[in-house]
């Protein structure tokens, strides 16, 4: 065995995604074709708006800093096994926050300091969403997939309710929260139409990366994720881990809604959900769980989401062409990483060492366990 | 190895920011110059932003259709830009303004904040919903709907027509609009029928596509011996229709009535259907277009009885006279001003105004 | 809001009736959610399954005009995606979770772009005869009889798969294989079970299952389709499966009470007493979470739940 | 191949006390040049193997040898890469394990194959082939009976979660006899069995054997094979090195069969078994001979580092020479100070049911401890107690005098207790993560490896470097993840990890488990130089002569309880034998 083969290129798992978009893509041109659309002419568009066109780009650079934001929080939740279903609900109650303390301070205080107490609240407001899931899963080995879900109706509701009333600007008649003018929000990058909210994405992404490169927590996530059993028995807190994983996601997951209001919208409305959760899942996958892949792969995503709707409207082709390639995109990852595995030596390498192994032991109790925690640990004795 | 991916990682980064920078210098080239206030503009093309798909016989269709029937009549091209969500919509208005839209409507409550500011910044005019605030001479233009004197008129229709003397609202949400017309609707009904029973649901927090949820809420309310029902729901309409007919298919029951709002399901649905409050835009649209072509766009326009902007859907042919004649009596009151129906738009105001009309 | 006139008996019954139709979409999928996740099978795209199958049971039984045919083929859809799910997480191992999202994601947007596509403007409503059957002398108990007992055909196929699946689950070859190969796959497999076979056959329920749930929706209930209109029932649905402890009669009973609870707080709004409706909306999922609570350590997981089975075989 | 006893005749099959079968009859099963390869490794290389109706057939071999792979062959777990499988003469494709049992081969695995939430009657019906509704009360009544015979006095609707491992080892023999398997293969079937289990199943497969069953005995312990086969084949580096017929199985002294079965695992010199019951001769295995394995490449250069693996074989080339120096040191438990001290110690196993009951011990410096046990009477969780990897639920521990009582695993660590486990694969090391990352993994938080925030990288890479070349770590380099690396290799890390960390006390659970001879001398060897060096080591192990050759007192577990504790100088192995049975009690009745 060469040392060639034991250690991929690293474009190798990068380059699995890249097959699936195109794959989807294709499969995706198959079915517009078979509506009796042009294929050609739909990419051609997709791309000639979306690249070829001023506003295309700076759309997708805006659009791209919540989603880095948001991705960057869901890897580290990924990347230490830990399931955050509830993005979108984190990034509500964040975004809410967020808007009302800008609009209570604006003002009042320089904008930066604005700025950064509104980051603050809206961190703030994803953590404590995060924070029930956490609870219950450190506390009663509840699993957050099923949590973190519930918890996204529940702030659907919540936030709906604050902004109805408690905190609903009272000289509109929309529930919304009181406008942050213009001047006060966040500035342009050098006159390029996006705002700083890029900057702030990318060094969350930089910061992520050098969190799991260069410090111990993130050491630590990456061994929880990758065998709990082993971070237990090497001594790591476990349970304080799976807590700043859900909690740091959820963080991010409201600073991304904090930077939606304080770079675009200004005011935080009843019933806002961009829905950014589904979105971040493909791209962190697609960016095989490593932080810095994230950002081409958040600007493909959001060029296709920008670009899609360019498109779809003058080609009578309906929007929900681009949710579908999504869906497929996922899917033809999904089979990618399956043929990957099989060609690379060291899923042959697992296979052997784990395959069967695994296959013999028997059913420990509960261990490894993705649905409940393992509670018959706590039950065994272990610290 | 690791040292190399931090590298990449710098150059992708780096390259983002090149393009941000870059599509700065671009957008500077192809901005498109600010309308002067006072000058005339003619309109080649008129776009509509919708929150939802346009197709779902109700808020978004309307301004949808309007939008297409205005154009058609003004030799123009019109736009549709449905589902557009809550979500920033600025790429859409910059996509639309590329395409060279002449006037762009904004077609939801929750736009009212990003178009005036994206007007502000490509000179592109625009109107808005509810946002009185923002008018801007040549640029910005709001529009008000006095969505509650129909409702009023709805009201007045079902305080006649009930048998059971309880009638029921049914709403998917309590956003404004709802808000305006649950009190314009009950004043209506107490004035009509003053012993009459007002029943109130709502589906759910934003169940405007919900219609398996509005079915159960409308027969819940049909059991508690509701005969019409005034349903505001979107998507969720369905739901209260296949109730409605459900229930009016079942032996011995009495019928019950459907009073729509924003759309027509008469063709489909004209067994139930008592009458459906229609906002129609088509009046304000083309009066846009002119006030821009004579320098005067950037007002506040007015869907009210009065001049048409809302009104009700033709009544059934075999309504009893007495009906009609009560719903034009209150129609032409509100027309000459001696009738005010009260215009509230929050939720909890909306619900102490009808525990008022309606005490226990 | 004057509930002063209104008549207890027939408004109890209907708040019943509402609690268990609302139940029935939940029921459905929740019961093939439970045999996939008994196998080791956790599914997230339920949610696209049902979407799936209230589509294409709406196409199909406007195509045909036969309701029956219609709820056919949205089994068939949600089957169709089932065998998908278990091509890639059974055949090819990949993580269940991301498949099952994939799947959530891509039959929202499939089912949504087709919809506009085919139908353009159109909200066209089924003309299908889905009647109601009204059970002799059981329909005529007060209350709880008409509640009950005069519902349409789906209904009570929901009700009854209750029991079918709780034998099939606890009596049959098939249960037995299902419930050995989620708890320890290599122990059925050296037994001489294909747990290939029965992951795929349990995915296969579990997929048509929700198919079917989408199919009342559409073409049972509400004889529409729109987009987006299972509004988040098949996470419910997954949720359900798990605070009923995978047992068909427990599913039945959490099902219930997440659809009684929901028209109790109609109920109570129509009777005009004010509570806030953000809070009735919420209280379903926030009851979810206490019951997830209250349970947990007490039901027993499938060991296997969400593991790949590789026998070792290249 | 080289094999200087060839097989008896295959047409003839010499029977027991002389008894000739009739000479038409052949072989049940033949297997005809099986190889099966997993990667680098070639698992079976061209083995034969002929199994005959009414014979148990040991199949013998050191761990690693490709015993296991080829009964999973022959099970139909695996497919073969080659070769062939005749049943009765016909030739066969074993496609699943369904497939073989519908060829009547049964198959107990080493790790039971029984559902636990499943009845008795459950898991035996399971599998069967028959219609939409297995009768349940037809087998039922056939279990009842088979249960008694077997001397089971439990209901066929138990759940297996409730039997001890000996009960549910019948459970799995019962299983397959009843879906009519003429072949019964055990892999490795005494492993988890008291003592007194043992006995009691060789009793069986005799009796099994007389009925005319196939029985297929896959072992590594020479003593029970010796007790109970009438024929042998020994496997060696994935080939087949030897078989010893029933003529010489039953015709020869049992002492020159043992000598020359023992010459067929270890070599063409005179080896002896050490690590076998009963072994006091001396042993030799030169390097040059050993234990490499096979398709299992060198990184260049590796030759020409010289580390500890091999200055223990150029030290010692011969165990004798080893071994007695081993014996010449004094016993140094009573002039070592306490380290640590357990004082009525009592804890919940994994599963909740209690696993320590009141539990004592005093550990002292310079000692190794050595704990021996039938598994799952409680040695393991007596590990994780000391190593603070497993909090107690009553009693109280002290270190150095100080209570640490379920201060946590950090604690621990920190007050240099070390820990390896037994479970190497999924709780001692990150598959996916590299051999720095692992060997970094248990003191990450602290220097030279981090400042409690920043890691060093650096520093990670020079220390896994440096115990790659110290202890003799076959790999591409460190950056490779572990999961690539051969059991042996990685117990080695993980050694390396802990005596890194320079613990005072080191409790080690099994470490000897899997390895080649070279690499299980050179664990045991570095043990007993800790413990020289003054500090204590705690050895759990399964292989009493490991024990008996470098502790300086033995503790038995028994039932969750030290039922002794000895100077080794004052016992034998038959007394530790007789003490892990728990006295006398022929215990069928382990709680579960």
């Amino acid at each position: 065995m060469t040392r060639g083969a034991l250690v991929p290129s690293r474009f190798a798992p990068v380059l699995t995604s890249l097959a699936a978009i195109v794959a989807a893509m294709i499969l995706g041109g198959v079915f517009l074709a078979m509506r009796g659309k042009d294929p050609l002419a739909a990419y051609g568009m997709l791309f000639s708006r979306g690249l070829g066109t001023s506003y295309g780009i700076t759309e997708t650079l805006i659009r791209m800093a919540p989603l880095l934001i948001v991705s960057a929080g869901l890897l580290i939740s990924l990347r230490a096994g830990v399931w955050n279903i509830g993005i979108d609900g984190q990034l509500m109650v964040g975004a809410l926050f967020a808007g009302v303390v800008a609009s209570a301070v604006a003002g009042q205080i320089a904008n930066p300091l604005m700025w950064l107490a509104a980051a603050l609240a809206g961190m703030g407001g994803g953590l404590l969403w995060a924070l029930v899931p956490a609870i219950l899963r450190v506390r009663w080995g509840l699993n957050e997939i099923i949590t973190t879900l519930m918890m996204n109706y529940v702030a659907l509701n919540v936030t709906s309710w604050l902004v109805k009333g408690p905190v609903k600007d009272p000289n509109v008649v929309p529930p919304q929260t009181r406008l942050i003018p213009q001047e006060m929000r966040l500035p342009d990058i050098a006159g390029s139409g996006v705002h700083i909210g890029l900057l702030v994405g990318l060094v969350v992404v930089l910061l992520v990366s050098v969190l799991f490169r260069n410090t111990v927590v993130g050491f630590m996530l990456d061994i929880l994720g990758r065998n709990r059993q082993a971070a237990i028995h090497a001594g790591m807190p476990v349970n304080r881990l799976t807590l700043v994983a859900l909690l740091a996601s959820g963080a991010l997951a409201g600073l991304a809604g904090a930077n939606d209001i304080l770079g675009v919208k200004g005011l935080f409305q009843g019933n806002w959900n961009p829905g950014y959760g589904f979105a971040a899942f493909a791209l962190v996958y697609l960016a095989r769980l490593h932080s810095l892949w994230i950002i081409p792969f958040a600007y493909f995503l959001s060029f296709l989401a920008i670009g899609g709707e360019m498109m779809a409207r003058p080609l009578g082709i309906p929007t929900y062409f681009v949710e579908m390639l999504e869906g497929l995109m996922l899917l033809c990852f999904a089979v990618a990483t399956y043929f990957e595995r099989i060609r690379s030596p060291f899923g042959r390498a697992e296979e052997i060492e784990t395959g069967p192994a695994t296959a013999g032991e028997p059913p420990g109790p509960l261990v490894g366990d993705p649905v409940f925690e393992p509670v018959a640990r706590s039950a065994g004795g272990r610290p | 190895m690791n040292r190399h991916r931090g590298r990449l990682g710098i150059i992708a980064a780096s390259a983002v920011l090149v393009q941000a920078t870059l599509s700065g210098s671009i957008l500077a080239q192809d901005a498109t110059p600010a309308a002067t206030p006072g000058a005339g503009v003619t309109v080649e093309q008129i776009a509509v932003v919708t929150p939802s798909a346009r197709t779902n016989q109700g808020w978004d269709q309307q301004a949808a259709d309007a939008v297409d029937s205005v154009a058609a009549a003004a030799g123009i091209e019109p736009v549709v830009a449905e589902n557009g969500g809550y979500d920033d919509i600025t790429p859409i208005l910059r996509d639309l303004a590329a395409g060279g839209a002449g006037l762009i409507i904004c077609h939801a409550s929750g736009y009212q904040t990003v178009c005036p500011e994206f007007a502000a910044e490509s000179g592109v005019p625009v109107a808005v919903i509810e946002n009185p605030g923002a008018v801007a001479p040549g640029l910005v233009a709001d529009i008000e709907t006095q969505a509650q004197e129909v409702a009023y008129l709805a009201g007045v229709l079902a305080g006649n027509t009930t048998e059971t003397g309880t009638v029921g609202v049914v709403v998917s949400g309590e956003p404004p609009t709802w808000n305006y017309m649950t009190v314009g609707f009950a004043e209506g009904l107490k004035a009509a029928n003053a012993d009459a029973t007002m029943l109130y649901s709502v589906i759910g927090e934003a169940a405007y596509d919900d219609a398996a949820g509005a079915k159960r809420v409308t027969e819940q309310q049909l059991a508690a011996d509701a005969d019409v029902i005034f349903g505001m729901g979107d998507g969720a309409s369905f739901g209260m229709i296949q109730a409605i007919e459900e229930h009016n298919a079942a032996e011995g029951a009495t019928k019950a009535w459907f009073i729509d709002v924003i759309g027509d399901k008469k063709v489909e649905h004209g067994d139930v259907l008592l009458s459906s409050v229609l906002f129609d835009y088509t009046g304000i649209y083309t009066q846009m277009l002119d006030d821009l072509a004579a320098g005067t766009f950037g007002d506040i326009y007015t869907m009210d009885v009065q001049n048409g902007g809302v009104r009700l859907l033709d009544l059934p042919e075999d309504l009893a006279q007495e009906t009609k004649d009560a719903v034009a009596e209150a129609e032409a009151a509100i027309v000459d001003g001696s009738l005010t129906v009260s215009a509230i738009s929050d939720a909890e105001e909306m619900k102490a105004k009808v525990a008022e009309l309606f005490p226990e | 809001m004057n509930g002063s006139g209104v008549p207890l008996a027939a408004f109890v019954t209907a708040m019943l009736a509402a609690g268990l139709v609302a139940a029935v979409p939940l029921v459905l999928a929740a019961l093939g959610e439970a045999v996939g996740e008994k196998s080791g099978l956790l599914n997230l795209g339920i949610e696209g399954m049902m979407l799936a199958g209230a589509f294409f049971g709406f196409l199909a039984a406007f195509q045909t005009g036969s309701a029956v045919l219609g709820v056919l083929g949205g089994i068939a859809a949600g089957a169709v995606l089932g065998l998908v799910f278990a091509a890639l997480t059974v055949s090819l191992r990949v993580d269940q979770v991301l498949v099952g999202l994939a799947i959530t994601i891509f039959g929202g947007g499939l089912t949504a772009f087709l919809y506009r596509d085919i139908f353009g403007g159109q909200n066209p409503s089924l003309n299908v005869d889905a009647p109601r059957i009204a059970i002799p002398l059981l329909s005529r108990i007060p209350v709880a009889g008409p509640a009950m007992f005069n519902q349409g055909v789906l209904f009570y196929l929901a009700f009854a798969l209750v029991p079918a699946f709780a034998f099939v689950l606890a009596r049959t070859r098939f249960g037995l294989q299902v419930r050995a190969v989620g708890e320890y796959p290599f122990a059925a497999d050296a037994a001489g079970v294909d747990v290939t076979r029965t992951r795929y056959l349990a995915a296969l329920i579990a997929g048509s299952m929700a198919g079917l749930a989408g199919a009342f929706l559409a073409v049972a209930d509400l004889k529409i389709f729109q987009v987006g209109m299972t509004v988040g029932m098949g996470f419910i649905a997954l949720a359900l499966t798990m605070v009923g402890g995978w047992n068909p009669y427990r599913i039945l009973l959490a099902s219930v009470l997440f659809g009684l609870l929901r028209s109790l707080g109609n109920g109570l709004q129509i009777l005009g007493i004010d509570v806030r409706t953000e809070f009735i909306t919420m209280l379903p999922y926030i009851g979810i979470m206490i019951a997830l609570a209250i349970l947990a350590g007490r039901t027993s997981i499938p060991a296997a739940l969400g593991i790949p089975y590789a026998r070792g075989r290249r | 191949m080289a094999n200087p006893h060839p097989p008896a005749p295959l047409s003839r099959r010499a029977g027991r006390g002389g008894n000739e079968e009739p000479i038409d009859r052949g072989p049940i099963i033949a297997m005809r040049d099986i190889s099966k390869r997993f990667g680098p490794a070639l698992a079976n290389d061209h083995i034969s193997l002929d199994l005959w109706p009414g014979e148990v057939h040991a199949v013998l071999g050191e761990n690693g040898a490709g015993k296991t792979t080829l009964m999973n062959v022959l099970a139909g777990m695996y497919q073969p890469d080659a070769g062939t499988i005749r049943i009765a003469g016909e030739e066969v494709q074993i496609a699943s394990p369904a497939d073989a049992l519908r060829r009547g081969i049964g198959t107990v695995y080493q790790h039971f194959t029984l559902v636990p939430n499943l009845s008795i009657v459950e898991n035996v019906v399971l599998g069967d082939e028959g219609g939409f509704l297995p009768d349940l009360s037809a087998a039922d009544a056939k279990l009842t009976a088979m249960l008694a015979d077997f001397g089971l006095d439990v209901s066929p609707r138990t759940e297996i979660r409730n039997l001890a491992l000996g009960q549910r080892q019948r459970v799995e023999i019962i299983k397959v006899l009843l879906r009519g398997s003429r072949v019964l293969v055990l892999d490795e079937p005494t492993s988890v069995l008291t003592p007194g289990e043992v006995t009691a199943l060789l009793d069986l497969l005799r009796h099994l054997r007389d009925q005319g069953v196939a029985v297929v005995l896959i072992t590594h312990k020479l003593g029970e094979a010796l007790a109970v086969s009438d024929r042998v084949t020994i496997l060696r580096n994935g080939r087949n090195v030897g078989e010893f017929g029933p003529d010489v199985m039953t015709g020869a002294a049992k002492e020159s069969v043992r000598d020359r079965i023992v010459e067929q695992m270890f070599g063409a010199t005179q080896p002896t078994e050490t690590r076998h019951h009963g072994a006091q001769q001396s042993i030799d295995v030169s390097p040059g001979v050993a234990i490499k394995h096979p398709g299992h490449s060198e990184p260049a250069g590796e030759e020409s580092r010289h580390s500890r693996t091999d200055a223990a074989f150029s030290r010692d080339s011969s165990f004798l020479g080893m071994t007695t120096s081993l014996r010449r040191s004094p016993s140094r438990a009573e002039s070592g100070t306490t380290l640590l001290s357990l004082r009525g110690i009592s804890t919940l196993g994994d599963r909740g049911a209690p696993a320590l009951q009141d539990l004592s011990l005093d550990l002292h410096r310079g000692e190794v401890f050595g704990i021996a046990g039938v598994d799952g009477n409680g040695q393991k969780e007596l590990g994780e107690v000391i190593a603070g990897q497993r909090a107690v639920s009553s009693g109280q521990i002290f270190l150095d005098g100080a209570e640490i009582t379920n201060r946590g695993l950090g604690t621990a660590t920190r007050l240099g207790i070390g820990y390896v486990t037994d479970d190497r694969l999924h709780e001692g090391s990150v598959a996916a993560s590299s051999v720095t990352d692992n060997v970094a993994l248990k003191a990450i938080g602290r220097q030279p490896f981090s400042n409690g925030f920043w890691l060093n990288r650096r520093a990670m890479d020079e220390e896994a470097r440096r115990l790659i070349v110290e202890f003799g770590v076959k790999t591409p380099g460190p950056e490779t993840a572990i999961g690539m690396l051969s059991g042996g290799n990685i117990q080695k890390l993980l050694l390396a990890r802990e005596l890194a960390l320079a613990p005072k006390l080191l409790v080690c659970n099994k470490p000897t488990t899997g390895l080649d001879l070279r690499t299980a001398r050179f664990v045991v060897q570095t043990l007993r130089e800790q413990a020289d060096a003054g500090k204590v080591v705690v050895l759990i192990s399964s292989e009493l002569d490991e024990l008996m050759e470098i502790s300086d007192r033995i503790g038995v577990m028994y039932n969750g309880q030290l039922v002794a504790v000895m100077p080794r100088g004052e016992t034998d192995l038959e007394t530790l034998g007789n003490l892990m049975l728990g006295g006398a009690r022929r215990a069928f009745k382990v709680p579960a």
